[in-house]
């Protein structure tokens, strides 16, 4: 079936990814001077992550993750099957073409998203680094 | 090669001919009460009167023009629109004007459809279900947005052009007919022209393209050598129907493939200095194609042949000198952008939408030096 | 010269890339049962499954599949299916074979949507509202059904072929992949190849094309001359999904601009004789393109140089030996019309729908001539 | 507004041109030929006309036609707006494409239509001819 076997699982990968993105040197700083609250919301297993740079991160993070449901007001949110999400976290999925395709769904100014793509390059290279150290390599998509 | 991914559609219907808004009522069968959508200048010129008055001899009623559509639309005027529109019976919209009058009826029909405020329907697939009938109208032959499932809007607060995005918001029925253009002041056509042009070279040069924008792209690009000098001094009838009829196939090929870098420029001189669109294409589209060439130089020959010349080298140039025989400005210093701004406008234009299916990378270093060749 | 009407659209929305099926739960996002028609050596040949394990492995519901269609199907099949249908609850229909699988589902939809009778449903413009979500899975590179508005369905009473068009029986997505055709025999290969180079070749000959149409037209040529040999003889992954897709382009082109002399003759050798479509087509081609040169020696010209050789004379030339090359008949003694019946295959030629777009009138005592020739 | 004014109007105009047609040495017997039922129906004004070749004609004409609701069972029904029938009648309009464009609708086997549309050729001189006869030169079409 699906990647992930439930949205423990989905938490632990992407929302691990996450993490890592927010204490990044490279990648904190930006998504944290976007200022945007960003809600995934993921189908699949049903999941749902948030990335919060408006309101102040935690000690070592440049940003907030959340994990399932909240009352945040998103700025943008991006719905996809959780399958999807994680092929994009490889670089292996064209965005623009997702949207067009419909295996994305995007909520509120697509520019504000855009504009963070060319910043969130380095957790291509981060996702199956973090998947083989968490010992999920059999996830890492070739 | 065949791209590994092809996807295509055109929802609108398309019909084109001389005269054809005379025949607006028969492609409308069935429908009995239409409201327009419009602008002041084009109510002023006689050519709402073109669309209105066959309709209502043949027994549809018009129960309401909105007139108030300024060339860049904003939220709040699709707000009106919408309270306009709610305050009325109809059962089709029927947009006539250029690409700012399109777009607000698309923005009207989605607001009055969904009931939600326009800012809040921002984004891509957020629209579930079709919306009311809309037909298109394009008074100028340059947007496309007669056959195109995306729509722009200012947001007059944050002077940020706010992007619509779904395959409902694509007119159901697109009318082309030359009558329409038969007032364009050359300038107008002059520009939009190189807009349609821009779209059917940036569609053809896109990481999206496919075999079915790539026939569309290329006969717009040829349809436009063979019309855009007439339609601009002549303005005679089958050079103005050959220049809508190309404008509204570039705009099925980049509705499906999306645009480039030349494109991401012009938004970004749109949006922080006013240029008109299509002068901002116009002045950008010879650098961005020899930008591109150093990794698409096959394609760029393959647009110069269907613009008839022999290769892409000789294309660039005919680029340039039709912009300028159709007396457009040919310089970013002539259109109000301050050589210091250039650089704002690159990095705008690096995270426009419009980049990430240009088929070079394209960074703000890359489109500063671009647009210092076009300063 | 622009056609005084233009009129395009292409309903359907087309995706197309190799492996694509195992996508399509990802295109069918939001369905959860669907029931797929297909015929009875698809299901043997393994490619029914092809489609059905990846859906159900996403978690949709397979809830049927009507397999009975025959590769010229009738109006009881319809029927039938259209009860096997009734009985279960769905939410799309995949269609998974060639024209005769993708026309019958077009029918069956027709049929469970209105309530009626297939034999009530015959003309132009019947259907008032949409049909059921139905999905084209196209096993053969040819008819180009899957994007058509279009249905052929035998009457068996009678022996005739009724037809059923309504731009509500276009599919609504067609997916494209070259998996699909990986079992297609060369000959099969061959006569579907020259099926969808005759679409392509009398949809830019007709009297109703345009530059839409045009422009498909001539994309679809290019890439039949690319990839026509290799799908036939090597059947490598990348010339069969060429030749996929220029069958869909193929299908957009004539679905607008119809076709002409060259399938009224097909037609008529069908009905009379049983001769294969694209067998016929594939025969009478270069004879067809002969008589209509006299009054469209450009155009031929242009399909020429799209296919890759200088002019209009060459490419006849050309399309004689494509068809030889992959191992069809080239005359019609060969495929057992006999000699004594070509006046009636004339006779029923010319009274058939294709002929009336035909560039050159074409009489009974003109489409005689040709025939004989191509005896 | 329309070229009829009433029903009456149109009777008299593309009713007179069918009765001319069933009178007509060459149309009349290879409509004849068809043993059809073809009911027209029209709107704007709202009429009529049924073309029955199946059942016997009058004395003097090869096929029946008759005004205005009947009973019998039409093997094609054609639908189009009054105008389009009178332009239909000049040789102006194609009818493969009024089909395509939706200005005509046809219910029935389309393909015995088409077979006759060579017979009627000799209509589209007819009506104008018969139109000056009748008084009704400003119907007729430049």
């Amino acid at each position: 079936m699906g990647v992930f076997k439930d949205a423990a699982e989905l938490y632990e990968c992407i929302g691990g990814l996450f993490r890592r993105g927010a204490e990044h040197p490279e990648m904190g700083p930006k998504i944290r001077a976007s200022k945007l609250i960003i809600k995934f919301q993921y189908t699949n297993p049903e999941a749902q992550l948030t990335i919060d740079a408006k309101n102040p991160p935690p000690e070592g993070m440049y940003f907030n993750v959340i994990e399932g449901e909240n009352d945040l007001q998103a700025d943008v949110t991006m719905s996809m099957e959780a399958d999807v999400a994680h092929k994009f976290w490889f670089g292996k999925l064209n965005l623009v073409m997702a949207l067009n395709r419909g295996m994305m769904r995007a909520k509120g100014p697509i520019a504000a998203i855009l504009k963070l793509l060319p910043s969130i390059k380095p957790a291509y290279e981060l996702y199956p680094q973090y998947l083989r150290e968490i010992g999920k390599e059999d996830k890492i998509m070739g | 090669m065949l791209p590994s991914f092809v996807d295509f559609t055109m929802r609108t219907r398309l019909v084109a001919g001389p005269g054809l808004v005379r025949e607006l009522a028969t492609e409308l069968a069935g429908y009995e009460r239409v409201l327009v959508i419009s602008d002041a200048q084009l109510v002023k010129l006689g050519l709402v009167r073109e669309v209105t008055e066959p309709l209502e001899a043949a027994g549809v009623d018009v129960v309401g023009v909105f007139s108030d559509v300024p060339p860049n639309s904003e939220v709040e005027v699709v707000m009106a629109g919408a309270g306009f529109a709610r305050a009325r019976q109809y059962d089709a919209l029927v947009a006539v004007g250029g690409g700012s009058v399109i777009d607000t009826a698309k923005a009207i029909n989605m607001v009055v459809a969904t009931g939600q405020h326009l800012l809040d329907l921002q984004g891509l697939g957020v629209l579930d279900e079709p919306l009311g009938t809309l037909v298109a109208i394009p008074t100028t032959a340059g947007t496309g947005s007669e056959v195109t499932s995306h729509a722009v809007i200012k947001d007059a607060g944050t002077s940020a052009k706010l992007t619509f995005t779904s395959p409902h918001l694509a007119p159901d029925l697109a009318v082309i007919d030359p009558v329409m253009t038969r007032d364009l002041p050359p300038k107008l056509a002059a520009s939009t022209g190189m807009d349609a042009l821009t779209h059917a070279v940036e569609a053809y040069l896109s990481t999206n393209a496919n075999p079915f924008t790539d026939a569309l792209a290329l006969e717009a690009t040829r349809l436009i050598a063979q019309n855009f000098r007439r339609a601009v001094r002549e303005r005679d009838e089958e050079s103005r129907y050959g220049m809508l009829v190309a404008s509204s196939l570039a705009g099925a090929a980049f509705n499906v493939a999306l645009v480039g870098c030349v494109h991401a420029m012009a938004h970004a001189c749109g949006g922080l200095y006013d240029v008109p669109h299509g002068v901002a294409n116009a002045i950008l589209l010879p650098w961005g194609l020899e930008f591109n060439r150093e990794v698409a130089a096959e394609r760029v020959d393959e647009l110069g042949r269907a613009f008839g010349v022999e290769d892409g080298r000789q294309f660039i140039e005919a680029v340039s000198s039709l912009a300028a025989e159709g007396g457009l400005p040919t310089r970013l210093s002539e259109v109000g952008v301050p050589r210091e701004g250039l650089e704002a406008v690159a990095e705008a234009a690096a995270v426009d939408g419009a980049v990430f299916t240009n088929p070079r990378e394209a960074g703000a270093e890359d489109l500063l030096k671009l647009l210092e060749r076009a300063f």
